[in-house]
C-alpha cells in the first residue's frame, strides 16, 4: 500500500480515453476490426475491395446470426450447442423436400425440427434444470442421428437449392449482398428485443439472479423455453440462408460454425456467466472472426502454425478488449 | 488506555471508477478497546474493513500495525498480521462442510467448537455443508472461526445485523470479553443499543471520510448521529400510534386470513388476519418458522396444510406470481435474493412489470421512467451509481427492493427484516414509508429482528415460537421486555431475566440513552 | 456353397455424416443383401479416432462376427485390434485405405494415384505452366497425406507449374468456399484449381464471383459431375473415388470366407479420370451423371466385377434383415 | 448432510446401473468373458483420463475445452519421439510427456489468471494452438510406441494369491488406470490444495477471503488437468502404437461424463469416482449397441437420449429432494 497523500490530480488523457471506451465498448471492438483489415491490406495490397467486403459480409452473416443465438442464451447463463445441428437439419430438409413439395410446405417442414429441438432444450433447461451445455449437446446428438436416418430416405430423390435461397445467400445487388435484406431487420429485431422489450429484460435478469426474478413473479421455464425456441428458430433460418450460400447440402453443413459462434459472442463482450453483454458487440465479433479466417488463409505458412496463430489472435483480441473495457 | 495503537490507518482512499467509496478515512484502535465504526449506509465502512484486511487494495493511505508499516495484500497476509475480519457477507465456502472450511483456513477445531458453544449454538454438526446452514448460524460460525485463532484485532462488519436477539446477545457478550482480554475489536453496527452497551470509542465516517472520533458515554448518541448524517439529520420521528389511528374501524373482511397454516415441521397451525391499512409485526427468534410463514404467503413454497384467504377468497399459491397477482409482494431480508446485481436501478425496479407473458413485448419507456422515478424519489434512493445495483450501498440496495413494489403498487407487502444493516436515517425513512403505505390503505406484514422497531411501526404484533403462533399483542402492550419474553415462548406476564439489552431495568443508562438519541418520543 | 445367410459381417467406420462414407456404408449393406450370404450386418459407424475404432473392432470380436470390413482411421493405429481379430479366426478386410497388419486383406482406392491422375491432367490443361490453387483435405489425415504424395509427384513432372496457394479445406464445404472467395479477392493470378473432393462449391464460387473459369479437378461427386456438363465454359475433370468400394470389401470378405482367397493380400482399385475436354470423357461423364443422387454422393455407385447390387438397392440402403 | 448423501447416492446409482449393464451384456452375448472385459478397460482408458482432466477443472469452477487437443499433442509428441528410438528411450519419453502436459496445462491456467479472459475462451484458443502444435510435430498420423509401453495395457497380470479365473478379470489396463488416477487424486483429495480447488470452485470470493491463493490454485488445477490429459495422450499412443494429430472425440465425451458422474458444471461439487464410473457406463452401452447390431444411426440417437435422460433424471431427483 502506497503512502502517497491523496491529491485530486487531473485525470490523465490515457485514463480519459479508457473511460470513454469503457462506456462505449463497441468502439474498441471496431478499432480491433479495422486493425485486422489494415493488416490484411498491408499483406495483400488491393485485397480490400468491394467484392471482398461483400464476400466477408456474406460469410459473417450466418455466423453472426448463430452468434446471436449464443448471445441470447449466454445472457441467461446458458449456451446453445445445438444450433449447428438445427441449422444443418433445416437446410438439409429444405433442400431435399423442395424437390417434391411446394416451397412453403418445404419451409414449414424444415422449420419443424428447429422448433421441436428448441422446445426440448427449453423444457430440459427450464423445467428439469439440466445444464444447457449438456442439454443442447444431447439434443444435437439426437438431431444428428435423426438427420442421418432421414438422409437415407431421400437419397433417391436428390436435392435442390431453391432459387430464392440461392439469390438470398449469394446474390449481390448494387454491391450489397442480398442477405443483408434478411439480416438487417433480423439484427435490428434482436437488438431491440434485448434492449427494449420485457422479454429482453428478463433474459438479462434471469441470467443475473434467477431467484430475484422468481420473487418478482417471473416463471423461469417460460422465459427459458421461449428463449431456446427463439434460438433454434434463428438457427433454422440461418440454415436456410447458409444453404443458399454454400449450395451443397451435407450432413455436417453448419457444424463448423458452432465454436466460432460462441467465440464471436464472447469476443463481442457477452459474459458466458450471464447478465452482461449485447448483440451489437457480437456482430463485430463475427466480422472479426471472418476477417481473421481470411487473413490466415492468405498467409503462406504450415497449417499447424496457422492454427496456432488463430488461437493466439482470438485470445489476444479478447484479452485486449477486456483490458480496454474494464474500468477498475 | 495510554498504550500505542494496535492498528493505525490514515488517509485511506478508494475509488471505483468515478465513485469514491473512501476519500480520506482514518482509524486508530488501541489494545483492549472495542471500537465502533459508524456511518450511514454507503459511508464506506465495509470498504475500509476490506482494505484493512487485504480483500481489496486501496488507492492511497498508510496502515501501521503496532507502529510498523505493513503491506497487506491479501486476507492471508492480514491473518498473519493478526487482523481477522468477519465480513458483511458470510465467507464460508458454500459447498464444503464446516470441518473442511476450518481446515482450509487452518483454524484449530477444538477452540472453534468451544466458541461455537459459547456463542449459543450447542449442537453444531461439523459435517454439515455450509450451504445448508441458516444465515444467522453462518454468521456466528464466521465469528467463531475468527475467534479461534485469537486475533489481535477482530473486525466485525455488521455482525449482529442478521442475528436474532438471543444470538446477538451472546455475540456482544463474547466481544466485550475480547476487549477485556487486551485485544482490540472493530465493531460495525447500526444499532445504538449495541454500541452503547459495548464500545469504548467510535470513529464516524461520512461520505468516505472520517469526521470524528468520540468516546462512548451516555448521551453521545445525538452527537454521533449528527456526525454521521451531517446536514441530513432526520428530525422527523415516527410517533407511536395515536389514539385516533388506533380507533380506525376494523374492516368487515380481513385482507388476508391465514387459517391453521402448516409448513412441514417448521410451521404449525398458525392463524391470523391482516387488515387493510394495518402494519402487523412478526416477532420471533431465529428459525422459529417465520421464514416459512413469509415464504408460504409469498408463494415461494407450498404449505402442507391450512388455508390462506385473500379478500375472502381461498387462494392457492404455487409460484410467487400467484401471490403477486393477488396483490401480495415479498421483500426478502437478504438483498442478494431480490436484486439482479449487474442491472440498473431502473431495471430492477421495473422487473415485475415484465414478468407476465403478455408484458414481454415492447416496453412503454416513458411510462416506465415516470413510474420508476417516482418510486426512487419516494424512497430517496441515492442513484449516483445507478448503472449497476451492486455498486449501491447496502441500504440503498434495500430501498430498491422495496421501491419495486411501490412502483408496482402492491396492496400487501411482506417485509422480512427490511432494516437489516441500515443506517438510522434510512431506517426512519422506511418506518415512515411503511406507515404511509398503511395510511393509503395498504397492508404490511413486517418481520423485524429489532424489537424496538415494533413500537414505531406496528399496529399489532404476532409472536411466533417453535413454529406456533404464541401470542398477538396490541401495540400498546408490546414493550420490549414483554415481546422478548413472548419470543422466548414464556407466557404473558411472566417475569424472567432474558438478557442485558432486552430488559431496560437491567441496564438503565444504555437503554434509555439509546432511546433518547433515537426516538425521544417513544421512551417508555 | 451359397446357402442363404451363413455369415455375420462386422463393419467399422469412423467418419459419419459425410456423403462419401454414407455411400460406402450403403454399398456394404446393399452388397450384403444382394449376395444372399449374409444373415446380419453389425455396423459400428461413428465419428471417432483410431483408439475408438480399436474399441469398435474389439466389440465386433466380442459379438463373434465371421468377418470384419473396416475403413481404417489410421493404417497403423488399429494393428493390434486387427491382429486380435485374425487370431479369433475372423477374416479382416480393409477398404479405402491400407492397413499395416499383414494378415488383413486390403481392397482400396489408390489415393496417391487419385491425386496424381487429376493433377497431371490439370497441369496438362494448363499447358504445363502457371499457378495452381492447391486445396487439400484435412490436415493430418492419412488419405490427405497420401494424396499429397501423388500431387507432388505430378508437380515434379511439370517444373513450370507453381503452387500459388495451399490450403486445407478440412473437407468442409463452407470453409472451402470461403477460402476460394478470399483467394479470389486477393487478385492473385492462377490457372487451375486442384481440390481434394470439395469441388462443387468451388465451381459455385468461381461462377458467383464472375472470375475466369480455370480448369478444376474434383472427385466424382454427383454435384460436380453435373456441373461438368451443365456449367458453361467450365473445363474440369472428375477423378473417381468410389464410395462403393465398401461393397467390394464385402464381396472380398465373402469370397475369402467361401475359401476363395485372392492371389495378393492387397487389391487396388485404380481411379479413372473423366474430363469434359475430350469427347470420350464427356461420354463417360454423361453416362455417370445422376442428378437424382444427393450431390455429395459419388456417382460411381457400382464397381463392375465387385458389386452385384442394383442402384435401387444401394439407394434404399437396406442390409439383410432390415 | 443431505447433500453428502445425495452425492454418494448418485455414484451408487451409477454403480448399480453399471452392474445392470453388465448383466444385460451377458444376456445379449452369453460368451462375454474376461477377455472382453479387458477390451472394455482398454477402451475406457483414454476416455477416463480425458474425464479426469475435465473433472479437476470443473470442480475448480472452470472448464477445459483443450483436453482433446492436449491429448493429441502429447500423443504425437510421444509417438514421434519413440519412432525409431530404443526401448529404453521411452523411459525418458514418458516423464517428459507428462511434464509437458503439466506445463502446458499450467500455461492454460496462467493465461486465464493473467488475461482475465473467461476460461472457456482461453481454453478454446488453446485448443487451436495445441492442435496446430500437434500438426507441426506430426503432419500425419505416424510415429511409434515402445513395445513395453504397448504391453503395459494388454493382457492381465498374475496376482499372487488369487486364482487365475479371478485374475483374468483384472486387466492390466484397469490397473494402470487405477494406479495413475490414485497416485494423483488421493493425495490431492487429502491435501489443503485439494480443498482449495473445491473452494475456488464453490465460491471464489469466499475462498479468497478465507485466505486461499486463488490464482495459484487455479493454475495448479489446470496443470493437473494437463497432466491427466497427457496420461490420456500416452494411453492413446500405447493402445494404437502411433500418434494422430487430429484430436479424437474426447472433449464432448469428457464434459458429458463429468456431468453424468455427478460433478456440477459450475464447480465445487463432486468427485472423480462418479465420472470414471460414468465412462464405464457409456463405453459399455456402446458395446451393447454393437453386440445388438443396432442401426448405427440410431445408435447416435440412443446415446444422445441416454445422456439427456440420465441428466434429466438426476435433475428431477434433486428437484424432488429440494421440495
Ligand atoms: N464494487 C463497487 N463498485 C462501485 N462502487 C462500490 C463498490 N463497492 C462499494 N461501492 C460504493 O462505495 C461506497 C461505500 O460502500 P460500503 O459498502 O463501504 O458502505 P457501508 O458504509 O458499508 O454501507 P452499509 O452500511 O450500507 O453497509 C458506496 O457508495 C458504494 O456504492
Ligand atoms: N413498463 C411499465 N412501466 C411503467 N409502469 C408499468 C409498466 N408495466 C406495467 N406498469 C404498471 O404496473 C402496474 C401493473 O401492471 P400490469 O400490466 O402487470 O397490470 P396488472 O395489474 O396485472 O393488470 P390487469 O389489472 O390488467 O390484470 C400497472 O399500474 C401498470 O400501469
Ligand atoms: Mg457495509
Ligand atoms: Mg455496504
Amino acid at each position: 500500500m502506497s503512502s502517497t497523500a491523496i491529491t485530486p490530480a487531473p485525470v490523465p488523457l490515457g485514463r480519459r480515453i479508457k473511460r470513454f471506451m469503457a462506456d462505449r465498448p463497441l468502439i474498441p471492438l471496431i478499432i480491433l476490426l479495422v486493425i485486422l483489415v489494415v493488416i490484411l491490406q498491408l499483406l495483400r495490397p488491393g485485397i480490400v475491395n468491394e467484392r471482398w467486403i461483400a464476400n466477408t459480409i456474406k460469410f459473417a452473416i450466418p455466423l453472426a446470426i448463430l452468434a446471436g443465438c449464443q448471445t441470447m442464451t449466454m445472457l441467461t447463463g446458458g449456451i446453445d450447442l445445438s444450433v449447428g445441428t438445427v441449422a444443418t437439419m433445416s437446410a438439409f430438409i429444405m433442400a431435399t423436400q423442395v424437390v417434391n413439395q411446394d416451397p412453403a410446405v418445404a419451409f414449414l417442414l424444415a422449420m419443424m425440427p428447429a422448433v421441436l429441438i428448441g422446445l426440448v432444450n427449453g423444457i430440459g433447461v427450464g423445467v428439469f434444470r439440466v445444464h444447457p451445455l449438456i442439454m443442447t449437446l444431447g439434443t444435437s446428438l439426437i438431431g444428428t442421428g435423426c438427420l442421418q436416418v432421414y438422409q437415407r430416405t431421400v437419397i433417391a430423390s436428390g436435392a435442390k437449392i431453391p432459387d430464392f435461397l440461392a439469390w438470398l445467400g449469394t446474390g449481390v445487388t448494387w454491391g450489397f449482398p442480398n442477405a443483408l435484406l434478411l439480416y438487417v431487420p433480423l439484427a435490428g429485431l434482436i437488438v431491440f428485443t434485448l434492449a427494449r422489450t420485457g422479454f429482453g429484460r428478463l433474459l438479462y435478469a434471469v441470467g443475473d439472479n434467477e431467484r430475484a426474478t422468481r420473487l418478482s413473479g417471473v416463471r423461469y421455464w417460460q422465459v427459458i423455453t421461449a428463449l431456446y425456441i427463439t434460438s433454434s428458430v434463428l438457427a433454422g433460418i440461418t440454415g436456410l440462408l447458409y444453404i443458399g450460400l454454400i449450395k451443397a447440402p451435407s450432413l455436417s453443413l453448419a457444424e463448423p460454425l458452432v465454436l466460432p459462434s460462441v467465440a464471436a459472442a464472447v469476443i463481442g463482450g457477452t459474459s458466458i456467466f450471464g447478465g452482461r453483454g449485447g448483440y451489437t458487440g457480437t456482430i463485430v465479433g463475427a466480422l472479426i472472426l471472418t476477417v481473421l479466417t481470411t487473413l490466415l488463409t492468405i498467409l503462406q505458412m504450415p497449417e499447424g502454425a496457422r492454427r496456432i496463430l488463430f488461437g493466439l489472435i482470438v485470445l489476444f483480441v479478447t484479452a485486449a478488449y477486456l483490458r480496454i473495457v474494464e474500468d477498475k | 488506555m495510554t498504550a500505542n495503537p494496535l492498528l493505525d490507518a490514515s488517509g485511506v482512499a478508494k475509488n471505483y471508477g468515478a465513485v469514491a467509496a473512501l476519500r480520506d478515512a482514518s482509524l486508530s484502535v488501541l489494545p483492549g478497546e472495542v471500537h465502533a465504526l459508524m456511518g450511514a449506509n454507503g459511508a464506506g465502512k465495509s470498504t475500509l474493513v476490506k482494505i484493512l484486511t487485504g480483500a481489496i487494495s486501496a488507492n492511497a493511505g498508510r496502515i501501521l500495525i503496532r507502529g510498523e508499516a505493513r503491506d497487506i495484500r491479501s486476507p492471508a497476509a492480514a491473518r498473519r498480521a493478526g487482523l481477522l475480519p468477519v465480513y458483511q457477507e458470510p465467507s464460508l465456502i458454500p459447498d464444503l462442510d464446516v470441518l473442511s472450511n476450518l481446515r482450509l483456513t487452518g483454524t484449530p477445531v477444538e477452540p472453534f467448537r468451544a466458541w461455537v458453544r459459547e456463542l449459543g449454538i450447542p449442537d453444531l454438526d461439523l459435517r454439515e455443508t455450509a450451504r445448508d446452514i441458516p444465515l444467522a448460524v453462518l454468521r456466528v460460525l464466521d465469528l467463531a472461526r475468527a475467534l479461534a485463532v485469537e486475533p489481535d484485532v477482530l473486525l466485525l462488519d455488521e455482525m449482529t445485523a442478521a442475528l436474532p436477539a438471543n444470538l446477538a446477545e451472546k455475540v456482544l457478550d463474547v466481544v466485550r470479553r475480547q476487549g477485556d482480554a487486551g485485544r482490540a475489536v472493530i465493531f460495525i453496527s447500526h444499532r445504538f443499543v449495541e454500541i452503547s452497551a459495548l464500545c469504548d470509542r467510535a470513529t464516524v465516517l461520512r461520505d468516505g471520510a472520517t469526521v470524528g472520533v468520540v468516546d462512548i458515554k451516555p448521551g453521545v448518541e445525538e452527537k454521533i448521529v449528527e456526525l454521521m448524517l451531517g446536514t441530513r439529520v432526520v428530525k422527523t420521528h415516527v410517533a407511536a400510534r395515536t389514539a385516533a389511528q388506533k380507533a380506525a374501524p376494523a374492516p368487515a373482511r380481513p385482507r388476508i386470513a391465514v387459517r391453521n397454516l402448516r409448513v412441514g415441521t417448521k410451521l404449525n397451525d398458525v392463524s391470523f388476519d391482516l387488515a387493510d391499512g394495518e402494519v402487523a409485526g412478526v416477532v420471533a427468534l431465529e428459525g422459529q418458522g417465520q421464514d416459512e410463514l413469509f415464504a408460504a404467503l409469498a408463494g415461494s413454497i407450498k404449505p402442507s396444510g391450512g388455508t390462506i384467504e385473500v379478500d375472502g377468497q381461498p387462494a392457492k399459491f404455487s409460484h410467487p406470481i400467484d401471490a403477486i397477482r393477488a396483490g401480495i409482494a415479498y421483500v426478502p431480508g437478504d438483498r442478494s435474493e431480490a436484486l439482479a446485481m449487474q442491472r440498473s436501478v431502473r431495471e430492477n425496479i421495473a422487473l415485475p412489470f415484465s414478468a407476465a407473458l403478455r408484458n414481454w413485448g415492447p416496453i412503454p419507456m416513458r411510462r416506465e421512467r415516470a413510474t420508476v422515478l417516482s418510486a426512487i424519489q419516494r424512497l430517496q434512493i441515492d442513484t449516483r451509481a445507478q448503472g449497476e445495483v451492486q455498486r449501491l450501498s447496502g441500504g440503498n440496495q434495500q430501498k430498491v427492493t422495496i421501491a419495486r413494489w411501490i412502483a408496482a403498487d402492491a396492496r400487501t407487502i411482506l417485509c422480512f427484516d427490511p432494516t437489516r444493516g441500515i443506517d438510522v436515517g434510512t431506517k426512519q425513512e422506511i418506518y415512515l414509508l411503511l406507515r404511509e403505505l398503511a395510511g393509503h390503505g395498504k397492508s404490511v406484514l413486517f418481520y423485524t429482528s429489532e424489537l424496538e422497531e415494533v413500537q414505531r411501526v406496528c399496529d399489532r404484533v404476532i409472536v411466533i415460537f417453535g413454529g406456533r403462533l404464541v401470542d398477538i399483542f396490541p401495540v400498546e402492550e408490546a414493550d420490549e421486555p414483554a415481546l422478548m419474553r413472548a419470543a422466548y415462548g414464556l407466557p404473558r406476564g411472566a417475569r424472567a431475566d432474558v438478557g442485558i439489552l432486552a430488559d431496560p431495568s437491567a441496564n438503565p443508562s444504555d437503554s434509555t440513552s439509546a432511546n433518547a438519541s433515537d426516538t425521544p418520543e417513544a421512551a417508555p | 456353397s451359397s446357402a442363404a445367410g451363413k455369415y455375420t459381417i462386422g463393419i467399422s467406420n469412423t467418419v459419419q455424416g459425410n456423403g462419401w462414407r454414407e455411400e460406402m456404408v450403403c454399398a456394404m449393406k446393399a452388397q450384403a443383401l444382394a449376395s444372399g450370404e449374409v444373415t446380419k450386418l453389425n455396423i459400428a459407424h461413428r465419428n471417432t479416432d483410431a483408439a475408438g475404432q480399436l474399441e469398435d473392432i474389439r466389440n465386433l470380436i466380442s459379438a463373434k462376427v465371421d468377418a470384419i470390413v473396416v475403413n481404417p482411421a489410421d493404417p497403423a493405429g488399429i494393428k493390434a485390434g486387427l491382429e486380435e481379430a485374425t487370431k479369433a479366426g475372423i477374416v479382416v478386410v480393409a477398404v479405402d485405405q491400407a492397413v499395416t497388419e499383414p494378415s488383413a486383406y486390403i481392397i482400396s482406392n489408390n489415393q496417391e494415384q487419385y491425386a496424381y491422375l487429376g493433377a497431371k491432367w490439370l497441369f496438362q490443361q494448363m499447358g504445363g505452366k502457371g499457378e495452381v490453387f492447391y486445396m487439400r483435405g484435412a490436415a493430418g489425415a492419412s488419405a490427405d497425406s497420401d494424396r499429397d504424395k501423388g500431387f507432388k509427384k505430378a508437380l515434379a513432372e511439370f517444373p513450370d507449374v507453381k503452387v500459388a496457394q495451399e490450403v486445407f479445406t478440412g473437407w468442409q464445404q463452407d470453409q472451402a468456399k470461403q477460402q476460394m472467395l478470399s483467394f479470389l479477392a486477393t487478385g492473385t493470378p492462377f490457372n487451375g484449381v486442384w481440390t481434394s473432393g470439395i469441388d462443387n462449391v468451388i465451381v459455385d464460387a468461381l461462377v458467383e464471383s464472375q472470375a475466369p473459369l480455370v480448369p478444376v479437378v474434383g472427385a466424382d461427386n454427383a454435384g460436380f459431375v453435373g456441373q461438368l456438363s451443365s456449367v458453361k465454359g467450365l473445363v474440369g475433370a472428375a477423378v473417381t473415388n468410389p464410395g462403393s468400394i465398401g461393397g467390394a470389401g464385402v464381396t472380398l470378405a465373402l469370397q475369402i470366407l467361401d475359401g476363395k482367397k485372392p492371389a495378393q493380400q492387397t487389391v487396388l482399385v485404380d481411379p479413372q479420370l473423366w474430363d469434359n475436354a475430350t469427347e470420350e470423357g464427356k461420354a463417360k461423364l454423361k453416362a455417370a451423371a445422376d442428378p437424382s443422387l444427393s450431390p455429395e454422393w459419388p456417382v460411381s455407385i457400382m464397381i463392375p466385377g465387385w458389386t452385384t447390387y442394383t442402384k435401387d438397392q444401394i439407394v434404399a440402403c437396406k442390409g439383410p434383415g432390415e | 448432510m443431505s447433500h453428502f448423501l445425495r452425492r454418494q447416492g448418485w455414484v451408487t446409482g451409477l454403480f448399480a446401473l453399471l452392474i445392470i449393464l453388465f448383466i444385460v451384456t451377458k444376456v445379449i452375448q452369453p460368451g462375454y468373458g474376461s477377455g472382453d472385459f479387458g477390451s472394455l478397460a482398454r477402451a475406457v482408458l483414454p476416455y477416463a483420463f480425458a474425464v479426469a482432466a475435465q473433472t479437476v477443472v470443473v470442480i475448480a469452477g472452470g472448464i477445459d475445452l483443450s483436453v482433446a487437443a492436449m491429448m493429441a499433442l502429447t500423443s504425437v509428441t510421444a509417438a514421434s519421439m519413440m519412432a525409431g528410438a530404443s526401448e529404453e528411450y521411452a523411459l525418458f519419453v514418458v516423464p517428459f510427456v507428462l511434464a509437458m502436459g503439466f506445463v502446458l496445462g499450467a500455461l492454460n491456467g496462467v493465461l486465464i489468471v493473467v488475461t482475465r479472459v473467461p476460461d472457456i475462451v482461453v481454453t478454446l484458443a488453446m485448443l487451436f494452438v495445441l492442435q496446430g502444435a500437434a500438426l507441426l510435430v506430426l503432419g500425419a498420423p505416424g510415429g511409434a510406441a515402445a513395445e513395453w509401453l504397448k504391453a503395459m495395457i494388454s493382457g492381465t497380470v498374475p496376482i499372487p494369491g488369487l486364482p487365475d479365473s479371478v485374475d483374468a478379470w483384472v486387466p492390466k489396463a484397469l490397473l494402470v488406470l487405477v494406479v495413475c488416477l490414485c497416485v494423483v487424486w488421493i493425495p490431492l483429495r487429502r491435501s489443503r490444495l485439494g480443498l482449495s480447488i473445491y473452494a475456488i470452485g464453490s465460491s471464489e470470493l469466499a475462498a479468497f477471503r478465507s485466505g486461499v491463493p486463488v490464482a495459484r490454485t487455479r493454475i495448479i488445477a489446470y496443470a493437473l488437468s494437463g497432466l491427466f490429459a497427457a496420461m490420456g495422450g500416452l494411453a492413446l499412443t500405447m493402445s494404437t502404437g502411433i500418434g494422430a494429430p487430429i484430436p479424437g472425440p474426447y472433449l464432448l465425451a469428457s464434459v458429458a461424463a463429468v456431468v453424468l458422474g455427478g460433478v456440477a458444471l459450475g464447480g465445487g461439487k463432486g468427485g472423480l469416482l462418479g465420472p470414471i464410473v460414468a465412462v464405464f457406463v457409456l463405453r459399455l452401452v456402446r458395446t451393447d449397441l454393437t453386440l445388438l447390431a443396432i442401426d448405427p444411426n440410431v445408435t447416435a440417437i440412443i446415446e444422445g437420449l441416454i445422456m439427456v435422460a440420465v441428466v434429466m433424471f438426476g435433475a428431477f431427483i434433486t428437484m424432488r429432494g429440494r421440495q
